[in-house]
């Protein structure tokens, strides 16, 4: 046939942080164990096994609801180090860089919310203490896991054309072979190690998620190692009894981690509410790097594990949080 | 009832006022909550609200503090992923999208990424989130600034969220979907909306108290001035109770 | 920047039969309302509003299970003909290739499950009847619907490559421009009008699916017009208390159509079994145009409605099937 | 107990023994569903199904009649939908598929589509549905069939499902992942596997009574045979009752 081709019309700048070979994926996701065993073990020890310095990480949430806030403070203290982000987060990001850890950030959004820019953040990027700083949009960083999730090794979009934002990625503009229009390719993501906080788990790993699902779905099916933290943990028969509400099958998941008030000081729908004061005291800390460095050693460093923090935090402040 | 208002009850208002009822509007954290919610219980009952992280179709009875609190799923008619979400605006569902940022220039591209040079910069910034995305496929844009001479600039730093990139068939010759761009910017000085044969922005009304001189002083590029400029109402002592008493009760934003 | 391009290293064959217009899906989704107004309306009403002859048309459903019977014979008795049809389909497809209403087909599947091919599939596709038939598999089917759904012009696949499959679809085959692997496009499916049977709706067209939910999420959203048929109309507080089990929300809805039963002789998941009976029936009738001529007059063109279908069936008969 | 068995029953005591406990089978409409609930029953309590329109890890107390009926997604772990089933597979995660076809040649390719030019067909067949997705996604296949020379075709006229193509290395230059492809072909007269350097059809185990005589007259095309040619046993008495009394107890394949 004659000689047809795409026309590549733009290329960002940006390089692939963690470039994504689908057939080794696939090998691993072959190897992965589908028996029904028992994953159940701390944060410490998912850590331990499962994740390495220089990986490539990532945690599911929004904002500072449903974030495992457990497994960020676990892999503070493990000493691992060099990771490199996917960018989309608020508070959980901003105590990893605040510690010093990150090194490259695929950067969709690091900010504090309505209370804007983080301390931590200018402090890490402005200073060269991150190297590499790739941009994307939300819907961009969330399609690149669902190539991923999907088996493929890039997904089509309009969004970021037209912008720097698309100048500084890794995505690539293609004229469509079937309707010519422009189209940005922005390329899949496989993470090293995924976090996701859910409702309830069973302790192979099958997940629920109230309401909203945020990019669960999709991050959990572009990871090589998968870590779950729950708020609760119930029995498999309960998974059985309603399927369609199961959102993380258990075959994606490396450990499953019981973790009431996982996303303290943030909010987890449906259990409990942020904890504003404590949220109020972070946002003064994080100002400074020493007031970072007190606030990490007070409320992380310190503390040896989850179960001392929310000793640490104390019953009735747990309890006046509780939806 | 104290009828007096500060900038932010003022902004809200206005945004409030832009929503229309029975359609879709994608709320971004802050003055767009409050803005969405107030307008639920004011003209727009049926306002479809659209969060980021899944909520459509929330009844705002308490307000959402972040995009993906349980508030934005509230007695909501779906609530899915940021997936379904951002390809339901990539469909051309969604009409009205909310919009800040560090700087915007006449032609309405924002930037929150970075002052100063990106690779270096002198202040890094949140990143696009899902400001992009916004921009990029929702029907109408509106953005909502503090209004002072270093947010509207002639030269941006950074395009984050592209409103009509440099004018006429820019958006179009990027790729963006046709008639989508920037539709109004609500300041605390004004609202702007953007001329049809530039594509730059435009005075059209002025906030209580502000003349055109005020705007064009606090303002880094030159401004375009509607023929006939109005005066926005101030927030009506309905506006601000309903604001103060059932939207905003803990006093948020006062 | 140098002149770059992506290789088309191969094309199928088929033909495109209903090309899509994303910037155009995009104007009608603008228009679409977003009030929340009653769309209830009879089977008759919905196909006399929103279907013309010649449309591209399509069934969700898996099997015989929860099948828009109800609407296919409304089409039926409509008298609009020459549809061209998403062919991944069982009963219904057979019974609109029966009526000989069907042309082109983007063809899957269409089969008698079990019982193997179909009688009206070899006489039409065989003599011509249907003059145009281009080949997918489900997969790639669901992800066109997807693409669409997507807002997106295509989609990514390994599936297909290989095979005549491939040959005799409209799939695109290039080297990715970021791992070099050969990856099938297929181009997105936007449905002039489709039909989806869901176990509940409220009025205004918010859908509920029990269990699986096989491609409803994708085909909902890949719609220019959407029919639901619904087992059960429910108040709009029952959706709000569980937006998480929404799978279609109302402003993809155009038409809402109370039809318990609908998908009789086929099954309904949490609902009715399959009457085995008549669908051994309708199997030794579709052997032959004349059986099927038969069956089709009295059990679709001699019943005026769903109603009528329903008394003729028998109260006993729906009875016994219930689950 | 009646220990004769009919071809059916044979086919899916022979399927069903190639299912592993504690592994993922893609499971297609008739024999699999059967050979999967017995392998249930029997050595694989833990035989994750799953079912092209989203079932995942469901308990097969009663046989399901379609792919997508109630059954399919019974006790199951997830209920989900066909995406997310075929990016499953298409992501790695499927070890066995099962599949079966109007005519099959040496390599295993097979086809479901039409006997004759497709484009003016001597017999219409039902097509692809998931065949196709499942031969290039999943690791190893395995197809069911019934023996007969007009079936184990030199050449089939559509490859509706890829099997190893053209033979060594075609399956990668097609683009297909690597390291998957056939596995097994059960026919009512012997298990096939395929040679690893040919990648053609191989003899490797006979049911009881059949001869490689039998074989080789019954196939188009020639076969290889194993250095040991092992014999089948026959459906046991546990295969049987399990089979008959609870897998199958209406009896639909007797």
């Amino acid at each position: 046939m004659e000689n047809k081709c795409i026309p590549i019309l733009y290329e960002g700048e940006g390089s692939i942080i963690q470039p994504a070979d689908l057939n080794a994926f696939r090998e691993l996701n072959r190897k992965k164990n589908k028996k029904l065993e028992s994953k159940l073990m701390t944060e410490e020890e998912a850590v331990d096994r499962f994740v390495k310095s220089g990986d490539y990480i990532g945690f599911e949430l929004y904002g500072t609801v449903r974030s495992p806030m457990n497994m960020v403070r676990a892999l503070i203290r493990s000493g691992k180090t060099d990771f490199r982000l996917a960018g989309q987060g608020v508070h959980e990001a901003d105590l990893l860089l605040g510690a010093n850890l990150i090194r490259e950030i695929d950067f969709t959004y690091i900010g504090l919310e309505v209370f804007g820019v983080s301390g931590n953040v200018r402090r890490r990027v402005e200073s060269g203490d991150v190297h590499n700083v790739v941009e994307w949009s939300n819907a961009a960083l969330t399609w690149r896991f669902k190539a991923a999730a999907m088996g493929i090794p890039f997904m089509a979009t309009k969004c970021m054309l037209g912008s720097d934002t698309l100048k500084r990625s890794a995505a690539k503009v293609i004229e469509c072979p079937f309707t010519g229009e422009k189209l940005a390719l922005v390329p899949a993501l496989i993470l090293d190690v995924g976090f996701i906080h859910v409702n309830r788990a069973d302790k192979y790993g099958n997940c629920q998620i109230d309401g909203i699902s945020g990019f669960a779905f999709e991050m959990g099916r572009a990871c090589k190692k998968l870590i779950i933290s729950a708020e609760e943990i119930i029995e498999t028969d309960e998974i059985r009894e309603a399927p369609d509400r199961t959102i993380i099958p258990y075959y994606l998941v490396d450990a499953v981690v019981h973790a009431p008030y996982a996303s303290w000081p943030g909010e987890m729908s449906n259990s409990h509410e942020k904890d504003v004061d404590h949220y109020n005291f972070y946002l003064s800390k994080q100002k400074t790097q020493e007031g970072m460095d007190e606030y990490l050693k007070e409320w992380v460093y310190d503390v040896p594990n989850h179960q001392a923090l929310l000793k640490k935090i104390g019953h009735d402040k747990l309890e006046s949080l509780k939806l | 009832m104290n009828t007096e208002y500060n900038p932010s009850e003022l902004l809200i208002c206005l945004a409030s006022r832009v929503m229309e009822d029975g359609n879709t509007a994608f709320i971004g954290t802050g003055i767009p909550m409050l803005a969405a919610s107030l307008a639920q219980n004011m003209h727009a009952p049926n306002l479809i609200a659209v969060f980021e992280f899944g909520g459509t179709g929330a009844i705002l009875e308490k307000l959402p503090l972040a995009v993906g609190d349980t508030r934005t799923f509230n007695k909501a008619l779906h609530a899915s992923g940021i997936c379904d979400i951002m390809e339901s605006a990539q469909r051309g569902f969604i009409e009205y999208g909310f919009l800040g940022g560090a700087q915007i220039d006449a032609y309405g591209n924002l930037n929150s990424t970075a002052i100063g040079d990106v690779l270096k910069p002198k202040v890094r910034l949140p990143g696009s989130g899902g400001g992009n995305d916004v921009g990029s496929c929702c029907w109408r844009t509106i953005a909502i600034m503090k209004h002072d001479k270093r947010r509207f600039m002639e030269k941006i730093d950074f395009i984050t969220t592209p409103g009509f990139i440099s004018g006429p068939g820019a958006r179009e010759a990027a790729g963006l979907p046709p008639n989508t761009g920037p539709y109004r910017v609500v300041t605390n000085l004004c609202v702007f909306d953007f001329d049809e044969k530039t594509k730059r922005m435009r005075l059209i009304s002025l906030n209580p108290g502000v003349t055109i001189k005020d705007v064009k002083e606090n303002t880094g590029f030159e401004i375009l001035v509607a023929d006939n400029v109005e005066q926005n109402a101030p927030p009506t002592e309905e506006e601000l109770t309903i604001l103060r008493e059932k939207v905003d009760p803990d006093g948020l934003y006062r």
